[in-house]
């Protein structure tokens, strides 16, 4: 065969098998949990290591947010809607954060189950809205958190 | 037919066909870029309604989002000027490329700068250290690279050939240091415009936006246009074109 | 070693133009290099010469004009041209820490024509006077040795091709007459030699062509003198 | 010259570049142990840095570990074809008629076999340094095992790129650390993931993806490169 046609044929050969192979692997990965990233529902099913530092993420529950009346200290439970977790977390809250927003935060989980946040961080959404326009769409029933 | 493709390809070329086309395009471009940017800005900052949720702070996202999406946009002309430079040899692609670079740079600071600023407000920190926000400084660190690149070569067609190698590599990592930082952290929003979806905001918080990408692009266009037309005065200096633009004399075509 | 090579080998450049750093090195340059002809390449120093070998190696695309290897453009040539070829640099890619032996035994197996075992590299060191410096590391030879230890490769390597820059550095007076020698063998078995060098180079003139870049009071002129043929 | 030993001449390329480059690698032996000497002061940097105590240390071990081994990596690709430019040998490797990005894949694994083989060989003694579980030795060296290869492929392309450059050394820094990004979340991200008791097999699958696609694209990324250094 000659040089030339043999050096293209080796090109495609590795690129074809390169890319036989990355697909394959990263359809493997993907088959992973990558993230160490926990929903309540997972923490309710013993998932999540206890004492490692991990993130979650959910909905903060309407009406669960209730402040130590000394120092920081707020507990509040973010739900996934099927399972809840409580949080507890000494700092200041971002300004976003509200009961029924999503947010994420970084801490442990302990023995009993309640997670110790050192990071609350709230997670705001892709839609904007006018404060009027929201009220009208509350009024008219459908209010945009009940989407998630 | 393809003697006509191979004139223009001639014509394109030519630094100086580019020079004379770009001065006579550069007014429709700079004024659309002012106007746009003027009235987008007033519309934006002054009319549009607050956000239910976030007040007046969501307002810096009309400086703040086209940045952004240029940013991204920049990097690909330029890495695929690059390209074009590299396979067919034209001298304008390396300028363009080359010309592109600092203005791609500004605007990934631009965004990421306001982007700490909206952080502030809403997320309750200047920076986090979330998919976009990162993928967005991996970016900035690329543009440097390329800048720093180009700049220590003494020969400017070595110069052009390398960065073009070093953005269209980095064209290839952008998507997969995305997706790895992605996967590492996300606190970022997701897009609010998307082809297929209407807008997930009101027309009157929209349509200011609209306007300010318009004239981010056409601001780009005419930053570009400018610094081309100086790298083209610089490198073609020894020609006597330039020698005759550069004594203000009119261009004659010849 | 006698093989002839095909006659219908040629090297030719059309219009072949070079600017470099802002400065025209040559200008339309048109020449033809056939098969049993040694090419001299003249100029002053910093006229181009070595940026003229560079880009008849295809190690420079920064020109303009044509250059085809038997009728085809050379950078479609690509492997099956620098299978031809021998270059031999300023620098010829000798490495100080590995000796004589290793550097040629690597040259000449990624050069690809097989390789070549331990018998004929020593042969062809003896023949360039390094017989019992084989196992000796480069960075020990003087600088007319290693020279000596690159122009070994001529001895093994069957391409048709050299190029050759400042071949005559450094090596003494005998190795200088035994290459010149080398260099007509190859042109008479139908080879090509370009090269340049500020040794004149007398044998055998039938053979000879002079390529003169030279840059007159700011005129580039390149002028091809045919002497016979 | 015959055209039925080109299979041979073409591993045979390949086998003597690599051989060469062990050679060379192997003679200056001093080479050879800076950058892993480099490795270990690197880490033991930390201890002292930030804190002594064995559980801040656990928890930072597998990013200290990761960094430093990529810091190593690029400490020794500045060299790896400044020396080739300057004695020519880079010249004949692109007047080669063998095809350049096998010879260049020659040259990154024996540059692979001489640092990142060898760092990854020693961090499990810096693994313990930082009080490491020995349980997350497995992920660490695996993740290391498939990591440094591509750290060294892109290195190869950074020093590609600047090796005509009177002054490379930083600049190569510069340009290859964003892309190396992905491989040190990865890379870490396995073993962090081992460490939270979690499988870390999809990091390690796609740390494998990453280098594959190393070896597929880099060689020919190097290969420009290398091409423009020399013409310029």
């Amino acid at each position: 065969m000659n040089p030339v046609r043999k050096k293209r044929l080796i090109v495609v050969f590795m690129i074809a098998f390169g890319a036989a192979t990355i697909v394959g692997l990263m359809l493997f990965a993907l088959s992973e949990n990558l993230n160490l990233f926990f929903t309540p529902s997972q923490i309710a099913n013993g998932e999540a290591p206890l004492e490692k530092r991990i993130r979650i993420g959910g909905l903060v529950l309407e009406d669960s947010v209730s402040r130590v009346k000394t120092g920081l200290v707020v507990e509040f439970v973010i739900t996934d809607n099927v399972s809840h977790v409580t949080v507890n977390y000494e700092g200041i809250l971002p300004d976003l954060f509200r009961e029924g927003q999503g947010i994420v935060a970084n801490g442990r989980l302990n023995q009993q189950g309640v997670f110790v946040a050192d990071e609350v961080l709230a997670k705001h959404d892709e839609n904007y809205m006018p404060p009027e326009a929201m009220e009208a769409m509350k009024n008219a029933g459908h209010p945009m958190e009940e989407e998630k | 037919m393809w003697a006509l493709v191979k004139e223009y390809y001639h014509k394109f070329g030519s630094p100086k066909h580019f020079y004379e086309l770009t001065g006579k395009l550069l007014p429709w471009f700079a004024i659309p870029a002012v106007l746009c940017l003027v009235v987008g800005s007033v519309w934006g900052l002054a009319f549009a309604p607050a956000d239910y949720q976030q007040g007046n702070s969501f307002r810096i996202m009309y400086i703040h989002v086209p940045a952004a999406s240029l940013a991204m946009s920049v990097y690909v002309m330029m890495a695929v000027a690059g390209a074009i430079g590299l396979i067919w040899k034209i001298k304008m692609a390396d300028m363009v490329a080359k010309s592109a670079a600092p203005i791609g740079a500004a605007f990934t600071l631009l965004a990421l700068v306001t982007g700490a600023i909206w952080g502030k407000p809403t997320w309750g920190t200047w920076w986090v250290w979330d998919a976009r926000l990162t993928s967005m400084l991996v970016m900035l660190f690329l543009y440097v690279g390329i800048i720093s690149l180009q700049a220590s070569f003494d020969s400017a067609k070595s110069a052009a050939k390398s960065s073009a190698v070093l953005a269209i590599v980095g064209l290839v990592n952008l998507p997969i240091i995305k997706y790895s930082v992605d996967w590492w952290n996300t606190l970022h929003q997701s897009a609010s415009f998307t082809v297929s979806d209407k807008p997930a905001m009101p027309p009157e918080m929209y349509l200011p936006l609209i306007v300010m990408v318009f004239g981010y692009y056409f601001l780009f266009a005419t930053l570009l246009m400018m610094i081309t037309r100086c790298e083209i005065l610089e490198r073609e200096v020894r020609s006597r074109w330039v020698a005759r633009v550069l004594l203000n004399r009119p261009l004659k075509k010849n | 070693m006698d093989q002839e090579y095909p006659s219908e080998i040629m090297l030719s450049a059309k219009d072949l133009s070079c600017c470099r750093d802002d400065r025209d090195l040559f200008v339309n340059l048109n020449f033809d290099i056939v098969g049993g002809e040694v090419v001299q390449i003249v100029g002053s120093n910093g006229s181009g010469k070595t940026t003229l070998l560079r880009i008849l190696c295809g190690l420079m695309d920064d020109y303009s004009g044509d250059i085809e290897w038997c009728r085809e453009p050379m950078n479609q040539c690509g492997e099956l041209y620098r299978a031809q070829l021998i270059h031999i640099g300023h620098n010829a890619g000798i490495n100080p820490i590995l000796t004589a032996e290793e550097n040629l035994q690597w040259l000449l197996d990624i050069h690809g024509q097989g390789g070549a075992d331990n018998r004929q590299i020593a042969e062809a060191l003896a023949r360039v006077g390094l017989s019992g410096y084989e196992g000796v590391e480069t960075h020990r030879l003087s600088a007319g040795q290693k020279r000596r230890v690159s122009l070994a490769r001529l001895y093994i390597e069957g391409a048709p091709i050299w190029i050759l820059d400042e071949p005559f550095t450094a090596i003494d007076k005998e190795g200088v007459r035994e290459l010149e020698n080398l260099i007509f063998q190859h042109a008479n078995r139908g080879g090509i030699v370009i090269l340049t060098t500020h040794h004149s180079l007398q044998e055998t003139a039938s053979r000879l062509k002079r390529i003169t870049l030279d840059d007159l009071s700011g005129f580039h002129e390149a002028s091809v003198d045919d002497d016979g043929v | 010259m015959g055209e039925d030993n080109q299979p041979l001449s073409l591993s045979r390329a390949f086998f003597s570049t690599l051989k060469r480059e062990l050679k060379i690698a192997n003679r200056q032996r001093s080479q050879l142990v800076n950058p892993l000497f480099f490795f270990i002061m690197v880490v033991s940097l930390f201890p002292l840095a930030v804190s002594p105590e064995p559980s801040i240390l656990r928890t930072i071990a597998p990013g200290v570990i990761w960094i430093a081994a990529l810091l190593s990596t690029m400490m020794a690709a500045d060299a790896l074809f400044k020396h080739d430019f300057e004695d020519g040998t880079l010249e004949q490797l692109l007047l080669s008629p063998q095809p350049l990005f096998l010879l260049v894949i020659a040259k990154v694994v024996s540059h692979w076999l001489t640092t990142g083989l060898l760092l990854t060989l020693l961090s499990p003694l810096l693994a313990a340094m930082l009080f490491m579980d020995t349980n997350h030795l497995s992920a660490l060296v695996l993740s290391l095992l498939l990591g440094t290869p591509v750290l060294c492929f892109v290195n190869a392309i950074g020093a590609a790129l600047t090796v005509g450059l009177r002054k490379g050394g930083i600049l190569i820094t510069l340009i290859t650390l964003p892309l190396h990004i992905p491989v040190l979340i990865f890379g870490t991200g396995c073993v962090q993931a081992s460490v939270y008791s979690q499988p870390y097999q999809g990091q390690l699958a796609i740390l494998g993806a990453l280098l594959v696609l190393a070896i597929v694209l880099a060689p020919f990324a190097i290969g420009a490169s290398l091409r423009i250094s020399v013409s310029g």
